[in-house]
């Protein structure tokens, strides 16, 4: 490779480059701000992480979480009957 | 536009396959229990996150000269890092309950029948299309029943890494959910008298006892059954650390800097063989129903033998404690606790069910050092 | 191997399994309770590990123990004549 | 009369080339800029004993068999050292800033032109005699102008090995003086007016944000860059470790115990690259005065990006902020306060500056990516 | 009925060998030392376990696929267990005093005698039937005369890694017994009125002299001692991390996070080459004496030098300091105070004696250098 | 090699092997005894590792530093110089 071709080559690397890397950020920008309209609207309600302190103790949760076996069974079947049946 | 293609061909979402997505969701899925629900977060989260970092389309980090594929290689297929998280284990159980009471350790023992009623169960699962379960998978999976974590990646990554994932996800998954499978059935095997047994309280137990013990363990498991000398050699290890009083440094250091950087790596390996190929298979939800058939047994078992115990001592014995056979430490013990102060407000089960929890994980230890012996090559 | 002979192999296994874990843990129940009442003998006596909380500083040893030094070398010269005349 | 022979043959003094002795005073000199001049100790103090270790005539502590060597095989060839690091670095940051304000983003972008701009420095120096540098080289060069150590020697150990001794060394040293290279610039650019913006206070943010944030930032790199994914990924690691509030232990682990082991031995390690063949060449001069092109050309491309902003928004953004989207966290942060304050004594723009600041960090990562991705092989 | 059998032949009591039963017993006494009799337990307890868990009967721990085994490969066979050891005794040592009076490394030097002394007495042992000691092994027994851990393994995993467990063992077992060897001795040897000399208050010593200190042993050592380079770059790469200032945080992982984590490894490593073979062989005990002698000639050679110091000062010098050139920090500077204190009730020798302690260290270094360089291949 | 032959070499390790830790030690002793000297001497004025307690945050170099860019090249292009012309 001549110098001329590799400067060719770092020019092209750098529009390109300079392209991503701007593409990329620009586009967190929206998802980042799209990402706090959603956790603000999920905030008010209960649900998900809590903004409480993290309890010391491993939860002992009460009967509402008596789901949480299935949810786990329920989720994981259903993405092995997705993927088993892909085209 | 030769730079424009090959850069698309190095995107990510131009070679995202179908699996890789899901198992990015699955590990998602782990991590969101972990934050959540607090399913055993320590593991979860770095397993959720090894998952989510292996399934990256082109990158290869779980591959073989990816970062996680060779933290694997040096840390998991050596066995070296379920037995160091097992030695800081050791360093920081009080098997104190259980020298003041070695009876409770019967009750740790019968516990461990979820393992190898599971173990028949996979074996059985080779009768419906699309399982093929060898022997050594099948051990794998039954030591799920043990409740024990590093005791089961231990015992998967010898006898069948490519369930490794699967089955480190539903023990922990299984542990985190202890307090949920757990009660229904210690209310269905027991009667309401006895579960209101007050225990008399336990005797205190010298330093010397303390020192003894982890050599008296390990002496015994040299002389009966070698191939469990890792895993309860590590335990005894790091127990003696705790004792002695002479070794406050390395004490901490067991129980601190190497069982955490151990756990972050640890997991980040696990979950790199939570692949698609692997995980989004049949097996799975096999593993995923023996595994909460082994916690349901293993349970039942325990408290049956309680109650046999609660005969024979003329009922000196809660049979709830039996319960906390299947290790799951602490939180089985927590458990015993709570149902036992259901019945009665100043009954406190704890210390009782300590015994027989930490004498589960020495019976599930013991339980792969069988299987190793007798399935393993 | 057939389905059915592993079912057979595994029902050995869980037999043996199960006669090992109990065996071994039975044992151990023994072993303890040996090891508490040996333990319980020594302890009225001063020698071995103290109860007292852990010196800080490294022991400055009294005249009583002059003799470790012998101590090491008798104890391991006996090891050593023991295993050199075996049969 | 052999021995003596035999043993002055031994001696260092009989086998010292000029290069080791200069190397051993290279050594010496970056220590003491570490020490006298605070420059980065916690690397350069490691990287110059590590030079000083690794030109010790006869010894090879460095070579193959040599203990430096060896941990150079294993924690830098692999590019497990600087992930480590960079997982403690997310443990370490607090991205809240950046979440409030995404849009500091750009600055965090335009601020990699200084990237760009030295990869054709560095190509054109190809011009000059003396000087032989391939893309990979190039690149490996140009990455200095991220201002960012780790990712710094990620990329040079994977693109140029050979270069990755002079690349750490003036990417620390040239992190140790943004607050003497940016000064001058930032006034040069901007006038009196905008330099004494006021900017309004951040709007606070949630822990769920903050929980999404890794999540969010690693699937649009496993989307777009996967290249970029090692970087990224243990980054995220790092700060989800930090935010998710139930794993103290490890986020602990990952911001101390981790990070600090790792930091010695890398710095040695890539102190051993510090060979007289390698250094004393005229290309590390070359790399020298790219990489003080890279920062100042990275400060103004900031700066110039604030300046937009300033318009688009009205002035209510102070384009001294650009300056800080160059990483080098948390100096840059600061050394845009200070020149601030010149200007108005109660404009802390600290807060303010905190968000390129990390910003810059994932936007060298990206830049990193994008070069291994096109100059790899 | 197959099971049973195979259950049976994979016992440990049905394969336990006569020798490994004892080397058992060899490790919990070498535990009993290190708890009830505070002989260094902080290696001799993992040393101990170490060798408890290698000797168990077919689990093979030691060997080359076992845990322990790898952990040798890893740590003690590249040498870098005991140089970050080296690296953590750096960083806790103060070699203020020995700045402040460079003339104390004379009786650092004298010491040694008892290195040298020990390599001809070994040799000569192989006169005696039974003995063949090669001039590799005779120099890493006589190493264990510089009453230094870490240095011992270093030289004997080079020269004679068969007589590592031995060697290890009769280095620590004898730094423990420093309190009861060296009294006698010293008492011997001087008179009344020597042992009553009161030394005058070392000066203060600067930051700088501190930060210089370092960097003047190494480069002395770099240049006519290449071989010992290693150690005592370690050494001193540790002590600039504490006295430099300026990396807090590095200084704190050297000695604490670092140093804990690898003395359970090493211990467990060096443990595992107790086995009976090499253990119970007549060369054991030939090293054990040896062991024993080395230490008394070199307090005597201290003491001895100490006289002539004495002398030379015109009663400056109290001879006694002379005995903690052996090094064994920092026992052996408290048993020099304490003979101090039975002859003079208000004269501490403990500053004083901690120049030569610490130049016992730099010493037995040299020595090891010395004998890698002539006898190494 | 026979064991007389051990005794020569060893004995001949001795002396040398005294010699040097003698000889190493005693010019460590005369270069502490100057590098104390040299301390002492650049201590009085106020330049390198100040006694001042360590500075928790990174030092904001104030402008008698400016010259720091120039020194690292500097320095360097001399020590590239020196090593390139060498004989
Ligand atoms: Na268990
Ligand atoms: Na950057
Ligand atoms: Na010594």
């Amino acid at each position: 490779m001549t110098d001329n071709t590799l400067i060719i080559e770092s020019l092209t690397l750098m529009g390109i480059g300079m392209g991503i890397v701007f593409g990329f950020l620009l586009l967190l920008v929206g998802i980042l701000r799209t990402m706090s309209w959603v956790a603000g609207r999920l905030l008010p309600m209960p649900p998900a992480p809590d903004p409480v302190p993290p309890v010391l103790t491993p939860s002992t949760h009460g009967s509402g979480d008596t789901a949480g076996s299935d949810d786990l069974i329920a989720v994981i079947a259903a993405a092995v009957a997705r993927y088993r049946t892909r085209p | 536009m030769e730079e424009l293609l090959k850069l698309w061909q190095s995107m990510g979402i131009a070679n995202l396959e179908w699996g890789q997505a899901l198992m990015m969701a699955v590990g998602c899925g782990l991590i969101y229990l972990a934050i959540a629900k607090k399913f055993e977060p320590l593991l979860l989260v770095p397993i959720g996150f090894g998952a989510l970092l292996s399934n990256i389309p082109v990158a290869g980090i779980g591959g073989p000269d990816g970062m996680i594929g060779q933290i694997y290689a040096v840390g998991v297929e050596t066995g070296i890092f379920p037995l160091l998280i097992f030695m800081g284990v050791g360093a920081l159980t009080d098997f104190g309950a259980l020298i003041a009471r070695p009876s409770t350790l019967l009750l740790g023992a019968a516990a461990q029948f979820g393992i190898f009623a599971t173990l028949i169960g996979a074996v059985a699962l080779n009768f419906l299309p699309g399982f093929d379960f060898t022997l050594q998978d099948a051990s794998a999976i039954a030591i799920i029943g043990g409740a024990d974590g590093p005791t089961a990646i231990f015992l998967a990554s010898r006898l069948a890494p490519d369930l490794l994932g699967a089955i480190a996800v539903a023990a922990y998954s299984y542990m985190a959910l202890v307090p949920i499978i757990q009660p229904p059935i210690m209310r269905a095997l027991t009667t309401k008298k006895e579960r209101a047994v007050v225990m008399q309280q336990l005797r205190p137990v010298s330093q010397l006892e303390r020192i003894l013990f982890p050599f008296v363990v390990l002496l015994l498991c040299a002389m009966l059954l070698p191939s469990a000398a890792p895993l309860i050699g590590m335990l005894m290890l790091g127990n003696l650390l705790r004792e002695c009083g002479v070794v406050e440094r390395l004490s901490r250091a067991a129980q601190n800097e190497i069982i955490n950087i151990v756990t972050i790596m640890l997991g980040l390996a696990v979950g790199s063989k939570l692949s698609a190929d692997k995980f989004l298979a049949l097996e799975t939800l096999g593993i995923l129903v023996l595994g909460a058939a082994a916690f349901c047994i293993g349970t039942a078992a325990g408290v049956l033998m309680g109650k046999v115990m609660y005969r024979v001592t003329g009922g000196k014995v809660n049979p709830l404690i039996g319960a906390a056979g299947v290790s799951a430490v602490p939180m089985a013990a927590r458990v015993v606790n709570r149902v036992g102060l259901e019945e009665d407000h100043h009954n406190f089960l704890l210390m009782h069910a300590m015994g027989p929890n930490v004498a589960g994980v020495i019976g599930s230890a013991v339980a792969a050092g069988v299987l190793l012996a007798l399935t393993g090559n």
